[in-house]
């Protein structure tokens, strides 16, 4: 039997941090893809959204291209929000959260590979069908590469920010704070950058930036978000 | 090693107006067992996830190795298995994924040994189903199995024998005489008797409360 | 017969394209049906078969 | 168990699996043989002899696929929620697979009467789809199809994934009336209903009866795939039998 | 100590089927409530959508308006739906569902109060709020009665509907975009019928026909759902 | 009350394919405590899910007072308690509020007696508390209350000493004591070895699966 770990042990571990974030990464996404199902997975609610809107509202080609860009952002921001509680709320149910606390691993590693995980599930996979459902709303195909990108740069800050909200409402199981209260007015700059850039791409204005300000953003939540996170995730759970 | 492993003083905790101690204080050597008891809502496991890290409602200090824990986090967690009232089991994913995250998680589990140690659980023929569909004891001996592949000196186990069956519990008794054995220490509830281990000490927190 | 020639016939007078995809999509559909359950069949005969003869050598 | 006495002979042996797989085999030979020849003989009449239509041209010819498969596509939904009710009334196996059997070609039908559709929409109409009442409630039907078959196959226990759909496909029911009646509800662009019982159809003769041949060999084939897949499931469903053993065995044998 | 029962004690036992009713009805109105921040709260989801929309797509009065009787239909549609999945679910997780199957009282009285609490704090709070929404959207005052009415008539349809849905799926672990798959198909005739309705009423034509159909469809509902309901349940709980 | 109470004939019961028991068959008569005995995994919950009819996947037939259950299903669900692994409390209501709606779903609880049975199993002073900041024995302790007031017949309970402490444990044996003694009797399942109870009748299902 081997012997008890001593410090030296320990320094040589054989999983180092970048080992544990492609291991985190994989399980959130093999669960996300077992779980399938998720009422509040982002694809199927867009699509949700998208099918909706044309029986409910108007099938009128005209009236639907106009309503597209706002329409998409709002249902990319919706299912990202939608979405979001359940990033902690299942490891926390489990005990896995207790689990991942007590690593010796930084911690914003681990964060950083579920807001991954979320967001290719997420962000990502709606800006790859982004693109078709743009089509069935009519939307210009001068749209097409400002809806996209904004897309592709806005959507990643919509799942850092939205994780600082679920990670301090993580311990809550009652309780007035509500994670959309907490999150939805950092969102709304997102929301009108991205809705902004769309439009300025269907009438031919320059989008640059606008996408600079979504990148600039991006890189202020990549740069604290993950911090955030990991400090709200030892109060909930310390609570 | 000299000195106690574990060393907690003057310990306070209430939760919603109820103390549930105050001026506790014990520790921990190296080779040891310290059983909690008491009785339901006594705060057994509020002690232990105290001691753990996980909880940080509470005055006293709390030494590991010497030093305030707080200074030595990194190390300490490094040194720690903690088993909690929620075995942390994704019933979504099989025995064999649920551990090798673990190991990833965790540099003292060892990676290489997760289809022995699901083995001894007895979980051999379990490693591709998911665990939605083991039975409950099952389920918790996954989380178990950690302890078969674990280096880590203090091992914090919150009852750690919940739905397990008779031989179980001697095996998972066997282990923790060997870990004793081998210079680790462990702190435990349970509202079993430990049968087969000889070096126990409990504490009982009964007595700490007030009302 | 309502068509002078065969080029008539695969123009369809226009809709050639239409007509023509309709009917291969049935041609497919129908196809599929038969095959599929063909195949089903044939594949879990030969499984069950190899299950009950390793069962019956087993015991 | 004493509700059953009324209930005539063929019903008991409808309900044993191993009589319904001995009569399924003898059937099908049969079928298949009048299924070809009626869907056959019915696609060269619709090419090559039928009447254009004076409005729409040629483009006409693909009523001859899509009436059928749009009313098999219905048959059939109606068929697996019947064969659902009976197993969850009367806890009959042979209902629970005919039910299960049902699916995926209700849906392939389905799929092939929107496909058409949107085909022959394009010449006519326009464009390839409209929100129209009869298109969306047949879209309705195709999701429901997935539905039963995804329900089916995201519960294990073979029973309950048989009762559970069951119940699914009862209350999806109530969309088959919709499609019918849709283009009544709605003024919609699509056409309402060419064989009615009541009235002559409009169309002239030499233009449905070839109409009815397809879909008297469509039903046909339904029927054709339906006992091959009944088969299957049959076998699968009874590994443990003694009777399915010897099948299999003096198949390999030989 | 008491006698165990006989046949005789059950007979006059004191809390009969209309206490049951009101006791689950007053139980899930609790709970719902003591959870508040939800995030699928029907009434949150609700008004997000209503303050994303002029945001995303367009402050046009004009526009808005046309836009309005569908976007609050598809609101109210999405949001019954998002919150249907938690009916069953937290019953099932925590071993009440077996309980309540256990009951001797008929199944479908609890089925009912349940669905009738869902339906009170989601389509019924909805239709309450639906007034002061559509003033924010500018839809024109004439479409107020049809819009109340045929919120009011179908969405009971829709939380009935819904439950069907949910109690199929509330014993799946993984599989289950299902609940979304199995039930947005028979959503769909209630959101036409209703977003008709709201239209007729803009535009001035009778809407008694469409509030009729509504009514038909929720008279059926009303009568088979609890059935199916019970029977789904007593079908997932025994897989 | 002649006859056996329930009575189970050639039942069998497989999950993926592993047969959990095959021709298990057994009676239980008025006064008489059964245990069900079995490692981990072996169908114990399985078997009371079974019996207590939450789940059909079974075959083979079982006689509730000389008839078959499915015909009697309504009489059988008024004469049983049924306590299974997860205890089935809320946990944002109170205690209180869990036993009321309890109460009002099985007409064999007696809601006048409430306070009463929560202060019997310990839970006095607690009864206005949500149940979610309870210590695991008390959640669980919430659900045991229903056992003091039932006047059911047949008891069917899955492990319910799990979490309890000892002094718990001891009184809920009490109480099975006493409600053999007034006639009634009992299935269970627990890893534990009944103390003080006297007329048990074990059945082990460990010999009964295949594999
Ligand atoms: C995707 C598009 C379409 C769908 C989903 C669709 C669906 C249906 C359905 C469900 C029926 C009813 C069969 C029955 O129960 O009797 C039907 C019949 C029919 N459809 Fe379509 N259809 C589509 C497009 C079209 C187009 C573009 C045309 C021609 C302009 C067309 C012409 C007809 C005709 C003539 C019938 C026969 C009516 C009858 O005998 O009942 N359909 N279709
Ligand atoms: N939902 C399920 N789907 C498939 N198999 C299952 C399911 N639940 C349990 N099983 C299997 O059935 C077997 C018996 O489980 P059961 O829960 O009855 O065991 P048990 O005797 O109660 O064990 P324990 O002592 O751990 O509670 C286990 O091997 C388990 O893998
Ligand atoms: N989240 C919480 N919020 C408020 N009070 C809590 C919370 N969790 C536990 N308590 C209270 O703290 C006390 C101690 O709980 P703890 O879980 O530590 O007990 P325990 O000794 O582990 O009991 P058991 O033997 O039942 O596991 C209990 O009285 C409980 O009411
Ligand atoms: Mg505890
Ligand atoms: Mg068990």
């Amino acid at each position: 039997m081997a012997d008890l770990l001593t410090n030296a042990a320990a320094e040589q571990a054989q999983i180092g941090p970048g080992g544990l974030f492609m291991a985190t990464l994989r399980r959130d996404l093999m669960l996300s893809l077992r779980r399938k199902s998720e009422l509040v997975n982002p694809l199927i609610f867009f699509l949700m959204v998208i099918t909706l809107f044309p029986l409910g509202v108007s099938p009128e080609p005209g009236f639907l291209a106009q309503l597209a860009p706002g329409a998409l952002w709002v249902a990319a921001l919706l299912a990202t929000l939608l979405s979001m509680d359940g990033l902690f709320r299942t490891d926390f149910d489990d005990g896995s959260l207790e689990q991942l606390l007590l690593s010796p691993q930084p911690l914003f590693i681990v964060v950083l590979a579920k807001v991954l995980a979320h967001w290719m599930l997420s962000g990502l996979a709606l800006t790859l069908v982004a693109p078709v459902i743009a089509v069935m709303l009519f939307l210009p195909a001068e749209g097409m590469p400002g809806l996209m990108l904004s897309l592709l740069i806005g959507t990643p800050t919509l799942s850092l920010v939205g994780a600082i909200g679920a990670a301090l409402t993580v311990g809550l199981k009652r309780g007035g704070v509500l994670i959309s209260l907490l999150v939805l007015p950092l969102y709304i700059p997102v929301l009108i950058f991205g809705t902004s850039a769309v439009q300025a791409a269907v009438t031919g204005l320059p989008l640059g930036g606008y996408l600079a300000l979504l990148g600039a953003l991006l890189a202020l939540g990549l740069a604290l978000a993950p911090l955030a996170i990991g400090a709200a995730l030892r109060i909930s759970v310390s609570g | 090693m000299s000195g106690p492993m574990l060393k907690v003083e003057n310990l306070f905790c209430e939760r919603d107006d109820r103390v549930l101690f105050e001026g506790l204080g014990f520790s921990v050597d190296a080779g040891e067992i310290v059983q909690i008891e008491g009785a339901n809502g006594s705060g057994k496991t509020t002690l232990l996830r105290i001691l753990s890290g996980l909880s940080r409602n509470y005055e006293g200090e709390i030494y590991w190795r010497g030093e305030p824990i707080d200074d030595v986090r990194d190390q300490f967690c490094r040194e720690l298995l903690y088993f909690g009232h929620q075995p942390g089991v994704k019933a979504l994913l099989t025995p064999e994924e649920n551990l090798r995250w673990y190991c990833a998680l965790h540099p003292s589990l060892d990676a290489s040994r997760v289809s022995e140690a699901l083995e001894q659980v007895g979980l051999r023929g379990f490693e591709d189903v998911p665990c939605h569909s083991l039975s409950a004891g099952q389920h918790r001996r996954v989380s178990l199995s950690r302890l078969y592949l674990s280096d880590a000196p203090l091992w914090i186990l919150d009852e750690p024998f919940t739905a397990i069956d008779k031989r179980g519990v001697a095996a998972k008794e066997a282990l923790i005489g060997r870990h004793i054995a081998r210079g680790g220490s462990v702190i435990l509830t349970t509202h079993q008797d430990l049968q087969g281990s000889s070096a126990v000490r409990s504490i009982n927190l009964d007595q700490q409360g007030g009302t | 017969m309502s068509f002078n020639s065969i080029s008539e016939f695969l123009t369809m007078g226009g809709h050639g394209l239409y007509v023509w995809l309709s009917y291969g999509l049935g041609l497919v559909v129908i196809l599929a049906n038969l095959i599929a359950p063909l195949q089903a069949g044939k594949r879990l005969r030969a499984q069950l078969t190899r299950r009950l003869l390793r069962e019956s050598n087993g015991s | 168990m004493s509700d059953k006495k009324w209930m005539p002979r063929w019903f008991y042996q409808l309900a044993s699996p191993r009589w319904c797989y001995q009569i399924c085999g003898k059937l099908l030979p049969g079928f298949t043989i009048a299924a070809l020849v009626l869907l056959i003989g019915g696609t060269v009449w619709a090419l090559l002899f039928a009447p254009a239509d004076y409005q729409q041209g040629n483009s006409f010819r693909i009523i001859y696929l899509h009436v059928p498969s749009a009313i098999l596509a219905q048959s059939c939904y109606m068929l697996m929620a019947i064969a659902g009710a009976i197993g969850l009334i009367w806890k009959m196996k042979v209902a629970d697979m005919v039910a299960k059997s049902c699916a995926p070609v209700g849906a392939s039908l389905a799929v092939l009467a929107l496909l058409t559709g949107a085909i022959w929409g394009k010449p006519t109409w326009g464009s390839w789809w409209v929100w129209d009442a009869r298109l969306t409630s047949m879209l309705i039907l195709f999701f429901l199809y997935l539905g039963v078959m995804a329900l089916n196959s995201a519960i294990e226990s073979e029973s309950t994934a048989a009762q559970a759909s069951a119940v699914l496909a009862l209350v999806g029911l109530v969309n088959i009336p919709i499609i019918k009646y849709s283009v009544e509800w709605w003024n919609t662009l699509h056409q309402p209903a060419t064989f009615k019982l009541t009235e002559k159809p409009a169309m002239p003769a030499e233009m449905w009866l070839p109409l009815l041949v397809m879909v008297v060999g469509f039903y046909l084939f339904f029927a054709v795939t339906l006992m091959m897949r009944l088969r299957n499931e049959i076998l699968r469903r009874e590994r443990r039998a003694g009777w399915v053993k010897e099948i299999l065995l003096s198949n390999s044998a030989v």
